[in-house]
């Protein structure tokens, strides 16, 4: 149906994406029910039998328990500046995801540190690229290779290897991806593929 | 009743048929576009001699926007010749709108220059008629009226009929070598290095006695990648009911916490194994990305798993993941669709599927001839597109070099099949 | 003394350092600067002890993991202080994104979507403000949304920031009439899609909750055609790859896009097949647009310690291929 | 209270590099802080932007009323949503073990609704329009291209050919045939390491900025 509806500006077509993103959005909010009582129960349990490490399940249901009860308790403008909601976010919240994403600069470098070897020609390629993208980006590529013409810098390099054999690469996985997903669903669809269903 | 996943179903040449009358019929009912002209006069303001008069704008058409569902009307027309740059007397246009032979009503305002507007605020079923004036400092000058136009629904959007072509091609080959497999002729596939190793993999935890885990990306159900994740974990579940060992599947949404849980118990029972399936083998943690992984990350290090499954839709968590599992010793197997993640997997996993490997897992883990049918479909998706590039890239740098005309036909077509405009 | 002795008071001394800065800040003590001198001469140290790590490599004696948190620690960090000159290079896609700025005329509808949450805000906040200073700058209006629930959040801690600039406040903004920021809305692509036909079915009231119709400068806006220009800054999903295959596939908006460094090769295809217009990618592509619309802000800042980062990276990389070739030579074996 | 959040940041901050060094009990409290906040903030998220804007207003809409105190006309009810909060509510089944069955039935629309929606879009976007866009004139239009380009225009072409035949199921890795697969390896590897390159600069953008937080936003020792 929603393959139809691609082609077909018509009702009911034109409305059945719409319709299907609001049922998403709805079946997801009950669902987090599920998953939010599933986090508590497991956390609970962990208190109760005094498992290792009992004592930080007591730290996830409290905080859990307060920004639940103090977002719903603040009503529809939950989010907006000022309310105890927005302060969670911002001064709990925030520090904690933004410092979890920071870190994996420092897991960046010790991965490529512990893992990039030039085992053979297909490892070697991939750091001769990561190599010239990443100096190539930055002022200093341009500081080191000063001495080559205008246009012929490693900044230039790097722009050529965006453009050129990187968008091949990318593009033959994009092809790959597309006709993957396509017979997928069709797998899906016609019903061929059926393991995510216990039966019908 | 729960039926075994590999049932097959009798329905599909039913399912052709419908899929082909749901394309076909449309092609069939030709859609009828007016387009109205400009014929009946308008009523031209007698000005004052003192006003700046500007010409009035020429060739006024409206017409009725194609292809939609009678939202749009499309309105043209010449600037008026005292529109110019330099002493130029136009200020601006006023566009009105007379709906079903009523009082004209301003809708919009318009800069000089201008020699177009979409009307959207139109409504099937009414009769609309259109002017323009054109304003100069201290008068107005009406254009003709157009005849009266209603807005059109299409059935089809024409535009996108070569869109329509190529898609049915593609799914007919995918549905063709199905039904060639299902009618029992060999079809050969290619090994696929991470998904021979499965088994491997799985044996492996068996003889440690550890427990094997399986992440599926931090999508939701809405994602392909997660639905191809869970199809290849309903084959290794499968698996792992023969061979007696432990799965565990931490997850970050709560509808794939459900799937997750449905697809493994299908997996057990179709292993005539249910007593041994718990719903404690999926856990749902939090839909937060890191809280996900910091927790996931504090399961491999306390269970110690022999074998990891990452595969799904993975962002910046690949590598916390991947160095994790690398860390506490664990085979890793992972398959991603997302081109920025896979350097980490492939440095820090044991075997990877790389993008269009992660859809086939399923198929060619099932082993069925159905299945593999549908690779070839996929294959044959690839080789037109190979086959247009060699010949678009040819046939456009040879005619633009030589100017061959018949040539530059060829790449004209192309590039029209393969437009989506 | 034993380890956690010396846990305990490093937590310590962590702490009395802390305290004694803060303390310091509410005294309004001045900022800590290096002096160039200053500068090449940790440079020369650090870059001296990386070549000790190498040589102690090369002797057969591989440091651990820890060892290589701290010299990233201190290359993003020293560099923050430093102050030395650099020279920075426009990349075509960068470039493409301000010309076609440039192109558009004054009082053009420009629609920028802020598809990202303050984890990506290193990289996408100097993108934004600068965005939105050439825009106001040269009277183009703004209409500001967002796929994710902290979007419109950003969006307006970047006005602030923008607004809050001489030159822009000389211009007398107003809320509603020069820019507007229409807020959050939930469901992903849908939201795009829903779009395509009607911008009021999907924001039916601005962020202050003033209804759409009310506002002057959307209530002419039905939906992409309207639109001169669309803007997408995005870290994820959806993002611009969402946006490139509805709003540029389906209804034919031009649009550019800020991404984080991670997403944007990924946007390479899409901008050689002209789907997407120009390209910022990162905080290096922030830098670089900053030196274009001329607004100094934090990628230029940061770019030294980008550079530094990018350097230690590659070294330790060099490092461990060194130890690699070693010990194939000396077992003869592959891992 | 300012001063409180502040240092409450910076002590959330070193308590998760702290992870670094080693698992410690620091890093401990603030992760379960922040499992805690994460799951709950979503929960809170969800009821508020998809249950109660969504299914609630949309199908009990607000009365909206214009300056003068009257009805604003246009906002009907939706009673299509109705179907989405049946369907919601099936999935809630799963906490009865007897009826926990039906919530596979939710379960399949989301299933078939996505595999038909993507299914057009990514062909669209992904295989018709880079197919498109491979075709280019090698040497530019009128021979105006630079040696960079025509080389690189080249390039794009075998890259993508030889990377579609690496993806090739149909046929085994051997003889010529092999040998372009292994090109098209060489292709992914390229492209691969480019976009590592990027993902490092991303990360240490990301890292530069947390820092800044630190001695900036914190301790004030960067203005």
């Amino acid at each position: 149906m929603f393959v139809i509806q691609y082609f077909i500006p018509h009702f009911p077509f034109n409305r059945m994406s719409h319709w299907f993103s609001d049922w998403f959005a709805i079946i997801l909010a009950c669902a987090i029910v599920l998953g939010a009582l599933n986090l508590m129960k497991i956390s609970i349990q962990k208190v109760i039998k005094k498992k290792p490490g009992w004592g930080y399940a007591v730290v996830i249901i409290v905080s859990f328990l307060l920004i639940t009860v103090i977002g719903l308790s603040e009503g529809e403008g939950f989010r907006e500046p000022g309310t105890w909601f927005d302060w969670l976010y911002v001064y709990v919240y925030t520090p904690c995801s933004s410092t979890m994403f920071a870190i994996l600069g420092f897991f960046v470098a010790s991965a490529s540190y512990r893992a990039f070897r030039a085992r053979n020609f297909e490892a070697t390629l991939l750091l001769l690229a990561a190599f010239f993208v990443m100096i190539g980006r930055v002022p200093v590529g341009d500081i080191i290779s000063g001495f080559m013409p205008e246009g012929a810098r490693l900044s230039n390099l790097a722009s050529w290897i965006m453009t050129f054999p990187q968008t091949a690469g990318q593009r033959a996985i994009m092809i790959g991806i597309a006709l993957g997903i396509v017979s997928t669903s069709l797998r899906v669809i016609l019903g061929i593929e059926r393991a995510h269903l216990a039966g019908e | 009743m729960p039926s075994h996943p590999t049932t097959s179903r009798p329905s599909h040449p039913a399912m052709l048929l419908i899929l082909f009358t749901f394309f076909l019929l449309p092609c069939i009912v030709l859609a009828q576009t007016e387009v109205g002209q400009t014929n009946i006069e308008g009523t031209p303001i007698v000005p004052d001699s003192e006003q700046i008069v500007a010409a009035p704008v020429t060739s006024l058409i409206a017409a009725d926007h194609k292809y939609d569902d009678g939202e749009m009307i499309e309105l043209s027309w010449v600037p008026s010749i005292d529109d110019q740059l330099v002493d130029g007397k136009v200020i601006g246009y006023k566009v009105y709108r007379l709906e079903d032979d009523g009082e004209p009503q301003m809708i919009t305002e318009l800069a000089p220059g201008s020699n177009a507007y979409n009307d959207q605020s139109v409504e099937r079923g009414k009769l609309y008629s259109y002017f323009v004036s054109a304003l100069s400092s201290n008068a107005e000058t009406p254009s003709v009226r157009t005849a009266p136009i209603e807005p059109q629904r299409e059935w089809l959007n024409y535009e996108l009929l070569n869109v329509l072509i190529m898609a049915l091609v593609l799914g007919g080959a995918v549905i063709y070598f199905i039904e060639t497999a299902r009618r029992g002729k060999k079809l050969f596939v290619r090994k696929i290095a991470g998904l021979e190793a499965v088994d491997e993999a799985i044996g492996r935890a068996t003889e440690m006695g550890r427990p094997i885990l399986f992440i599926p990306g931090i999508l939701d159900m809405d994602d392909v990648q997660t639905l191809a994740a869970l199809t290849i974990l309903g084959r290794i579940a499968r698996i792992i009911a023969d061979y007696d060992t432990k799965i565990f599947m931490p997850v970050s949404r709560s509808l794939v916490m459900t799937a997750g849980r449905e697809t493994i118990k299908a997996s057990y029972q179709a292993a005539g194994r249910p007593d041994a399936y718990s719903d404690d083998m999926v856990t749902y943690i939090t839909d937060e990305q890191f809280g996900y992984v910091a927790a996931v990350d504090g399961i491999m290090v306390r269970e110690r798993p022999a074998t990891v499954f990452l595969l799904g839709a993975f962002f910046a968590e690949s590598l916390i993941l991947a160095e994790t599992g690398n860390s506490v010793g664990a085979i890793q197997i992972a398959g991603t669709a997302r081109p920025a993640q896979l350097p980490f997997f492939i440095a820090a996993c044991d075997f990877t599927l790389i993008g269009e490997e992660l859809f086939a897992a399923s198929a060619y883990l099932s082993g069925e001839p159905k299945q593999m049918g549908s690779l070839k479909g996929q294959d044959v998706g690839k080789a037109i597109a190979m086959a247009a590039i060699l010949i678009g890239i040819l046939t456009v740098t040879i005619g633009d070099s030589w100017d061959v005309e018949w040539i530059q036909n060829i790449t004209t077509g192309l590039t029209e099949i393969f437009s989506t405009k | 003394m034993s380890t956690k002795a010396k846990e305990i008071l490093a937590l310590a001394m962590i702490f009395a350092f802390s305290l004694i800065f803060y303390i310091g800040k509410v005294l309004g003590w001045e900022a800590v600067r290096f002096s160039t001198t200053v500068s090449l001469i940790v440079i020369l140290l650090v870059a001296l002890s990386l070549l000790w790590i190498l040589i102690l490599t090369i002797r057969g004696r591989l440091v651990e993991r820890r060892i290589v948190f701290l010299y990233v620690g201190i290359a993003v960090a020293l560099p923050l202080f430093m102050t030395l000159s650099q020279k920075i290079t426009i990349s075509p896609e960068v470039e493409a994104v301000y010309n076609t700025l440039e192109e558009l005329p004054e009082g053009s509808k420009v629609l920028v979507s802020f598809d990202y949450d303050p984890p990506s805000a290193p990289e996408l906040q100097p993108m934004a403000e600068a965005f939105l200073y050439y825009c106001f700058e040269h009277d183009l209006k703004v209409i500001m949304m967002g796929l994710w629930p902290q979007g419109p959040m950003q969006a307006n801690l970047a006005i602030e920031k923008v607004l809050s600039d001489e030159k822009i406040k000389s211009k007398n903004l107003k809320y509603g009439e020069d820019y507007v920021n229409l807020g959050f809305q939930a469901g992903y692509e849908f939201v795009i899609q829903r779009m395509g036909s009607d911008f009021r079915s999907m924001f039916p009231t601005d962020y202050r909750g003033t209804p759409y119709e009310q506002i002057p400068l959307v209530k002419n806006v039905k939906n992409f055609s309207n639109i001169d220009y669309c803007f997408n800054l995005s870290s994820g999903f959806p993002g611009t790859r969402e946006w490139v295959q509805i709003a540029v596939d389906r209804y034919g908006v031009t649009l550019g896009a800020g991404n984080t460094a991670v997403q944007a090769p990924q946007m390479y295809p899409f901008m050689r097949a002209g789907q997407l217009v120009g390209l910022l990618g990162g905080m290096v592509g922030a830098a670089e647009f900053e030196f274009l619309t001329k607004w100094i802000g934090k990628g230029t800042k940061f770019m030294i310690s980008q550079s530094f980062a990018h350097v230690i990276v590659i070294a330790f990389i060099i490092i461990g291929n060194v130890a690699f070739f070693r010990s194939k030579r000396k077992t003869g074996l592959k891992r | 209270m300012e001063h409180f959040a502040l240092w409450l940041g910076g002590f959330l901050t070193l308590g998760i590099f702290s992870f670094l060094y080693k698992d410690n009990p620091w890093y401990k409290l603030t992760e379960a802080i922040y499992v805690g906040i994460s799951a709950g903030y979503f929960v809170v998220v969800y009821f508020w932007d998809n249950f109660y804007s969504k299914f609630w207003i949309g199908v009990f809409p607000h009365k909206r009323l214009n300056e003068a105190g009257e009805l604003i006309a246009g906002v009907e009810p939706d009673y299509w949503l109705i179907v989405g909060g049946v369907l919601g509510l099936l999935m809630l089944m799963r906490l009865l073990p007897k009826v926990g069955w039906i919530s596979r039935w939710p379960l399949a629309f989301i299933v078939g609704a996505t595999a038909g929606l993507w299914l057009i879009n990514y062909f669209a976007s992904f295989v018709m329009v880079q197919i498109q866009n491979t075709v280019t004139p090698l040497f530019g239009a009128d021979y105006s291209a630079s040696l960079f380009v025509i080389v690189g225009n080249i390039v794009v072409a075998v890259g993508t050919f030889t990377g579609l035949i690496y993806f090739f199921f149909s046929k085994e890795h051997r003889g010529a045939f092999g040998g372009a697969a292994r090109v098209g390896i060489f292709f992914l590897m390229i492209t691969f390491g480019a976009s590592f390159g990027y993902t490092v600069m991303s990360r240490m953008s990301l890292l530069i900025g947390r820092i800044d937080f630190l001695f900036g936003d914190w301790l004030g020792m960067i203005k």
